[in-house]
């Protein structure tokens, strides 16, 4: 977490910029032909508006949907709403994305490679759990293998986080490293106050993007921005004390209770309701498994494509044999946990969670991550009370028991 | 039923010109249909060329996958074909394909295909006409409706892009002729441009 | 209520059952929940939160669940009929489940909240309306008072099919492929489902590859049709696969028109009797077939 | 990798001419997987052939495709090509660009275009074809032939003679069928006894034949070659080895009053009966309905109310306390030859039939079927073969016989002419006026249909020789008048109305199939038409075969017959049983479903749709054996290969082989039109 009045790199550049240079910067941007990403909010249909109302709005479900998108218009900008519905991740990991194409003419085959260049792009307000995410995710992208794709899009992306306005039961931010005002991961923040937003700027990326438009930014000094900068810091701490309540854990110690309590019954009951959909995965910043496929256009001829995997699918673990190591749902819902919060951290020495709480809200079924984070904890701490936190069903034990 | 001979002269004018011509597949039972169009064959019934069939044993046999994978490979309408009722070499097999299209048919207009790209027929062993007139019948329809671009559009934005396989095409095209046949070369030349 | 968390106690304590599937009511709403002693019973709820359709707990992919050992289980009318799809399709046993029938007046749409609110024609789960099996009879025991009918909700899954049908093609595939561009391919609409009961997906078939992985516009589409072709005439309308789709495409409008096809072309519709054959491999030497030529 | 070969024939001029084949060789050498190309005159000629045989050897092909005419026209002849260089038959396939590409269009670009496509589809195909190998199924050579009428013994015979087992099975008590009951056969007038008792006792001592009598089919489980027939042989009281059919216990019976079936009921018989003297086996059943000892214990009788029957069998051979006994066999062919009855036309009539009620049937003693007249004139008959009427036992100086009673009647009857009545009213005009010269014989018909080997001679003789009086026209009304039975018919010819005085009265009723004989084609799953008669597999060219492989059928069952159809039919039928029989195995194309057991989760929608029965539910276990689930299982023997189960299998989990899921998606993708 990144406390603002003290930074261990060098100290963070204030500015401050209206609503309106806003917009303007971001056509700007545009205008330059340089993307920019940022939540807008889309018609949950997609589709004439006739059939938007008739036949997709449903009672109870709010019309449109909260997306990251590549804005057209600085006028679609839609700052401060809700979490879009999928992370950021999918402008660094698409959910399907070449690798390269291959064609067969007689016996003689061609490949052809895909870019890993990127043009530059700018995020704004991004939400600090997505941000966040990308940094922990850079780990397993560059610990052995380089990820050109993953590597070429983040070189390429300047992203400035939106300290968090929206706080519900789900998020957990707080309790795996990060904050509402997290700037892991970006290149800089946005807090808003009256008029606009104070803007910090904590890497040479977000220094430069101010620096490449200095109309539209008001530098420090001005005395306003000393009564904007404590109205943002009380702000700011209000956020992260209203997250730590939803949740408090001991991240070393819930991993290390991982790592020795595999067969452990409560994992197996913290599962029981899981219908292994994998929308968590699919929603979530920090899962970036993926398969690659060989789609066929043709005789001889088609493009290999990596896409969104999830360990919750059965088919990720099925040998070619037949056999399948992780052939039951609980077994793959301890998979999850156990390597966002045990084998990553063991590995990487960070949570592969920033608890924005997407699994969460997403999960009809009721896997509730707070929770299941929470009773893990007591297991971990206070393993008296994991007794009676376990009343539910295991299929483990009851196993044991017949 | 539209005038074939209509349907056939368009097509010839339009492979000269490389205009649109309509790419059908058709999946036919190997009892009766194709039987049949072995009969159109054998009594020279000329038809539109603008048709491939694919032998299945039955129409029992024939899934919608079959249907909509022709459409993702750039088909601009399909033809299922097989024994009347009562007819089929496997007793009921028609009858279940019967339901499945008619289910498939539904569906596929209801998400936005028109029906007229899908064209359903029971075509005898002894009815080699009627398949001529099924053929041209279909192409007549998916000419008046142009290619199936909407399907196309679908392609992933990564795909292979129309100007290599044109190209590839025209490299084709060239071996071929380098053989002498001009025929071939315009055939493929005319693939190249209709993708 | 109390009479469920009563036959839920005795059926544990007697040892007919090893685990109950009920709903509770818990940090973020209603939820399905599992019982295994008696004294767990307690936390049983039934209310118009309990939208959940808890068959699919039965299906046969779900061996986590089996484990537990002899299930009861608390289903809704809606519900009964998927037990139904099971038994049809040889997937389930009746004896090896205990079926506990709740009378049901319709459920909420939203069901994420503290506790149960009145029906209103705003908050009611739309496909409740006209539900002609509020009270399952496929069950071994039957609970609860005579519910009255469910609201009219505001707009009805037939308005919402009708007004698809009442636009042209063209829209109607700027509107299908729109949705189902959305979908990311993480199949929860597939596993959520009590009747997709495939070991192994067509989805997931690599040789041939019918239905292309990466979730592309046209790959989308193959998968979106085949699913919905799949449950023709077995989809019993449970709103699981739209309710767990975590981008929103309205499936419950594809699987009402297929309802609406196989009612009106072969007059079917999907019931509690395991012993009536689906309308797909099944047939009638005069099925209409005005679109053969 | 495939290697495959293409061969582009021009057969002469008829692809050439409007095909560019050399273009259409030199495409698809382009194509992936092509390992060589050509084109050549006559493809199917020797030469092509050795061609063919040639490039295999030489550029080592996988697979071979080519490109000339139907695969109805030449498959074969290439397969076998392949075969012979040692190249797995199922490796070849014929792309069809004469009957669906030169033979249909004119422009030379779009025929050739086309072509090349045809080419590249089959090729795409060949590249996924499998190496098979035809599927052997075991054959029992023992054959069960249905029904003891002349039909059923003379299959029973010949397949028997051709040194094969037979189980032949008769639900009455004795074989013989209705054949045994006529006096006289046309068109030779000779004794239907003395021809055919001699083979009724051949079939019973015929070293190769089991008779079962008293027997009829309860279950037929497997499949042509191997399938296991339960037979019922009905409790019949008397012990078959110790009887000697002596006859002491007929002489004893107190139930003498019981009209004989054998006679029509013209004759009585008693409750132990033997049907008729010359019955084979000459041992007697035990008629419970009518017995009196049976009744007595339907009442509730404390004690046995008669006994006379045991007490005069000196074997000992009575036991009232039989019961029905099951036996299985197994059986590799069955022969279907259940035979017919007559339209009994009296006014009751079951399943909705309408009946001839005016014709005084069952009402004036006097009006009679065909059957009571053969009786009445055959010598072993109720009447020692004089025509003396049922009444009261006169000689009848007038007879009439009526033709077509109930058939070609869509309105009353049946749609369909029973065939054989026009020459049997003939043959009873004749055996009437030879027993009574100055009778009058008077026949009322619509046409005489005397198609056959001196039929037509025959009924002319009836009339030109018999003076049988032939009045075209139906007859209205028939009805007792005092000691005469009253005619009103209409000559259509005079085109007046004819009334006659008649003594006795002849019907020739329809014939029908045996009453219970679709629950017996339900039991077989054969298939039968509107009014019951077994459906042939073809109707030209499988006419004694049914639509399940190893069921033949024969004789009056299938529609009605005379006797020399029928025992041709017979013949026939012994015939194809044989053929099956020649070999040990059965020999069968291997385009059988295949299921993947692995990915099957046993719903069996597959099964709901198989038409054959072919799909059956098997349970798979695991490795210790324990039962862990059912899977689906398509039995190659029965399986025909329509592929129907693989497009209702959800999870692909079923595989027709030669047109599995790979080989379809192939073809199609060949068809890519992006290119």
């Amino acid at each position: 977490m990144t406390d603002v009045t003290d930074t261990g790199a060098a100290a963070p550049q204030r500015y401050f910029i209206s609503e309106a240079d806003l917009r303007a910067l971001a056509a700007d941007l545009l205008g330059a032909g340089t993307d920019v990403i940022a939540p807008v909010s889309v018609d949950a249909c997609q589709s004439p508006s006739a059939l938007a109302t008739a036949a997709c709005l449903r009672p109870g479900v709010a019309p449109v949907d909260v997306e990251y998108k590549a804005i057209g218009d600085a006028a679609e900008l839609d700052l401060g709403r809700d979490l879009p519905v999928l992370s950021l991740k999918q402008f660094f990991l698409p959910d399907h994305e070449a690798l390269c194409r291959w064609h067969q003419r007689g016996l003689e085959v061609t490949v052809e490679e895909v870019p890993t260049t990127f043009a530059p792009r700018v995020v704004l307000a991004a939400k600090p759990c997505d941000s966040a995410a990308l940094a922990v995710v850079d780990a397993v992208m560059n610990w052995d293998y380089k990820d050109e794709l993953w590597n070429g899009r983040r070189e390429a992306s300047t992203i400035f986080n939106l300290a968090c306005p929206v706080i519900d039961e789900s998020c957990f931010c707080t309790a795996v490293g990060s904050a509402p005002d997290d700037v892991k991961g970006a290149d800089g923040l946005l807090t808003p106050v009256e008029g606009g937003y104070v803007v910090e700027t904590t890497t040479e990326k977000g220094r430069a993007l101010v620096a490449a438009h200095p109309a539209r930014f008001e530098a420090a000094g001005d005395p306003a921005m000393v009564g904007r900068i404590r109205q943002t810091q009380a702000e700011r701490a209000g956020a992260r004390s209203r997250v730590a309540a939803n949740l408090e854990i001991d991240a070393e110690s819930v991993r290390d209770w991982i790592a020795t309590h595999f067969e452990d019954p409560l994992l197996a009951s913290l599962a029981i309701r899981c219908n292994g959909c994998g929308a968590c995965s699919s929603v979530c910043p920090t899962c970036h498994c993926f398969d690659i496929v060989d789609e066929e256009e043709g005789v001889g001829r088609g493009t290999r494509r990596r896409c969104w995997d999830t360990c919750q699918a059965p088919t990720f673990t099925l040998h070619a044999s037949g056999h399948n190591p992780r052939d039951d749902q609980h077994v793959r819902y301890r998979q999850r946990i156990n390597h966002k919060f045990s084998i990553y951290p063991l590995k990487f020495g960070e949570v592969l969670c920033t608890g924005c709480g997407r699994c969460t809200r997403v999960c009809h079924a009721g896997q509730d991550l707070v929770e299941i984070l929470g009773a893990i904890d007591i297991a971990a701490r206070r393993p008296g009370e994991a007794a009676a936190a376990a009343g539910a069903a295991a299929p483990g034990d009851v196993e044991a028991a017949s | 039923m539209s005038d074939p001979t209509q349907a056939r002269s368009a097509q010839h004018a339009g492979a000269a010109a490389g205009e649109f011509e309509p790419r059908i597949t058709a999946f036919v039972c190997n009892w009766c249909t194709y039987t049949g169009a072995d009969l159109a064959g054998t009594s020279r019934l000329n038809m539109a060329s603008n048709v491939r069939i694919i032998r299945l044993p039955c129409t029992g046999r024939i899934d919608p996958l079959f249907i909509i994978k022709s459409f993702e490979r750039g088909a601009d309408g399909v033809i299922v074909s097989g024994c009347h009722p009562a007819d089929c070499h496997y007793t009921s097999g028609n009858y279940h394909a019967r339901r499945r299209f008619a289910v498939f048919h539904d569906l596929m207009e209801f998400i936005g295909v028109d029906p007229r790209r899908m064209t359903f027929s029971w075509v005898s062993a002894s009815e080699g006409a009627k398949w001529r007139d099924v053929v041209d019948e279909a192409v007549t329809n998916v000419r008046e409706l142009g290619p199936f671009d909407a399907y196309r559009a679908l392609a992933p934005e990564d795909e292979s892009d129309a100007a290599e396989a044109s190209a590839a095409a025209v490299a084709a095209a060239k071996s071929v002729a380098a053989t002498g046949s001009v025929a071939a070369a315009k055939s493929v030349t005319a693939e190249a441009e209709a993708s | 209520m109390n009479e469920l968390r009563e036959l839920a106690r005795k059926l544990l304590t007697d040892g007919e059952v090893r685990v109950i599937i009920g709903w509770e009511s818990a940090r973020r709403g209603a939820r399905p929940m599992f019982v295994t002693e008696p004294d767990g019973a307690d936390g049983l709820i039934f209310d118009a939160r309990c939208v959940h359709n808890l068959v699919t707990y039965l299906n046969p992919r779900r061996d986590h669940v089996a484990e537990l050992g002899k299930i009861g289980l608390v289903i809704k009318g809606c519900d009964a009929k998927a037990v139904a799809g099971l038994l049809r399709e040889a997937q389930l046993t009746r004896d090896d489940v205990v079926l506990i029938g709740v009378r049901c007046g319709g459920v909420l749409e939203e069901n994420e909240l503290p506790e149960a609110v009145a029906l209103t024609r705003e908050n009611v789960a739309p496909r409740c309306y006209g539900c002609d099996n509020r009270e399952p009879t496929l069950v071994d025991h039957l609970l609860g008072e005579p519910q009255p009918e469910p609201p009219q909700p505001a707009v009805t899954i037939e308005e919402r099919v009708a007004a698809l049908d009442a636009q042209p093609l063209q829209e109607r595939w700027a509107f299908w492929t729109g949705q189902f561009s959305k979908c990311v391919r993480c199949y929860a609409c597939r596993q959520v489902c009590p009747l997709c009961v495939c070991e192994r997906c067509v989805a997931e078939r690599t040789q041939p590859q019918w239905i292309e992985s990466s979730p592309h516009a046209r790959g989308n589409l193959s998968w979106n049709i085949t699913r919905a072709l799949h449950l023709a005439g077995r989809c019993v309308d449970c709103g699981e696969c739209e309710r767990f789709c975590p981008v929103g495409i309205p499936l419950t409008l594809v699987n009402r028109k297929l309802q609406q096809i196989v009612a009106e072309r072969y007059d079917y519709k999907v019931g509690e009797d395991p012993e009536i054959h689906a309308p797909i491999g099944d047939y009638r030497l005069d099925d209409e077939q005005e679109f053969i030529k | 990798m495939s290697r495959i070969g293409v061969f582009v024939c021009h057969c002469g001029e008829n692809i050439a001419r409007t095909v560019d084949v050399a273009a259409v060789a030199e495409a698809i050498k382009d194509h992936p997987g092509v390992a060589f190309a050509t084109d050549y005159k006559y493809m199917c000629s020797d030469p092509g052939q050795t061609m063919v045989k040639e490039a295999i050897e030489e550029h080592k092909l996988t697979g071979v495709v080519i490109a000339a005419c139907s695969p109805h026209m030449h498959e074969r002849t290439f397969r076998r090509a392949c075969d012979q260089a040692g190249l797995n038959k199922y490796m070849c396939e014929m792309a069809n660009i004469r009957e669906h590409c030169s033979w249909i269009h004119e422009d030379r670009a779009d025929a050739t275009a086309k072509a090349i496509d045809i080419a590249r589809t089959i090729v795409e195909k060949v590249k996924h074809n499998k190496p098979l190998e035809s599927i052997r199924i075991p054959v029992t050579k023992r054959a069960l032939v249905i029904g003891g009428g002349i039909a059923g013994i003379q299959a029973a015979l010949d397949i028997a003679d051709g040194g094969h087992q037979v189980v032949l099975i008769e639900k009455e008590a004795s074989i013989g069928g209705h054949m045994s009951q006529l006096s006289e056969t046309f068109p030779t007038l000779d004794c239907s006894q003395c021809i055919l008792t001699p083979r009724m006792v051949e079939a019973y001592q015929h070293p190769n034949i089991t008779l079962h009598t008293w027997s009829e089919v309860e279950k037929v489980d497997g499949y042509i070659g191997n399938f296991e027939v339960t037979i019922r042989k009905k409790a019949r009281s008397v012990n078959e080895d110790l009887c000697n059919g002596c006859g002491d216990c007929q002489a004893a019976c107190p139930a003498k009053r019981i009209p004989s079936e054998f006679e029509a009921g013209l004759g009585m018989r008693t409750a132990i009966y033997v049907p008729f003297p010359q019955a084979v086996p000459n041992i007697p059943v035990l008629d419970r309905q009518n017995c009196t000892l049976y009744k007595g214990r339907r009442k509730g009788l404390a004690k046995d109310a008669c006994g006379k029957c045991k007490e005069a069998c000196l074997k000992g051979a009575i036991d009232y306390d039989t019961e029905d006994t099951f036996i299985k066999e197994d059986i590799g062919a069955i022969v279907v030859a259940t035979g017919f009855q007559l339209y009994s036309i009296g006014r009751e009539q079951p399943e909705g039939l309408k009946g001839y009620g005016e014709y005084g049937y069952g009402e004036v003693p006097d009006v009679i079927d065909g059957l009571q007249f053969e009786r009445l004139a055959s010598a072993s008959g109720p009447t020692a073969g004089a025509i003396l009427r049922p009444s009261d036992g006169k000689e009848p100086t007038t007879v009439v016989f009526v033709h077509c009673v109930g058939s070609r009647d869509p309105e009353k009857g049946m749609k369909y002419c029973s065939k054989i009545c026009c020459m049997y009213n003939a043959k009873h005009a004749m055996l009437y006026k030879h027993k009574v010269h100055e009778g009058r014989a008077v026949a009322f018909y619509m046409d005489i249909r005397a198609a056959g080997k001196g039929y037509d001679e025959f009924s002319r003789r009836a009339i030109e020789e018999d003076q049988a009086e032939y009045i075209r026209g139906r007859v209205s009304r028939i009805y007792r008048d005092g000691g005469k039975v009253k005619v009103w018919g209409y000559d259509t010819l005079s085109q007046e109305q004819v009334v006659i005085d008649a003594d006795m009265v002849v019907l020739a009723t329809a014939i029908r199939p045996q009453p219970g004989v679709e629950q017996l084609a339900q039991t077989l799953s054969i298939s039968y038409d509107e009014n019951g008669f077994i459906n042939e597999a073809h109707p030209k060219l499988r006419p004694v075969e049914t639509n399940t492989a190893g069921v033949f059928v024969a004789g009056a069952c299938q529609a009605p017959r005379d006797i020399p159809d029928s025992v041709a039919m017979a013949s026939a039928a012994g015939a194809k049983v044989m053929s099956l029989f020649s070999a040990d195995e059965l020999e069968r194309e291997p385009a059988v479903a295949v299921v993947n057991e692995n990915t099957c989760i046993g719903c069996m929608n597959c099964a709901n749709v198989c038409a054959y029965g072919a799909i059956e539910q098997r349970e798979i276990c695991t490795v210790d054996g324990q039962v862990c689930g059912h899977v689906a299982y398509v039995n190659p023997g029965v399986c025909q290969g329509c592929g129907t189960c693989q497009a209702v299998c959800l999870s692909k989990s079923v595989e027709l082989q030669t047109f599995t899921d790979e080989q379809v998606y192939s073809e199609i993708n060949a068809l890519c039109f992006w290119e």
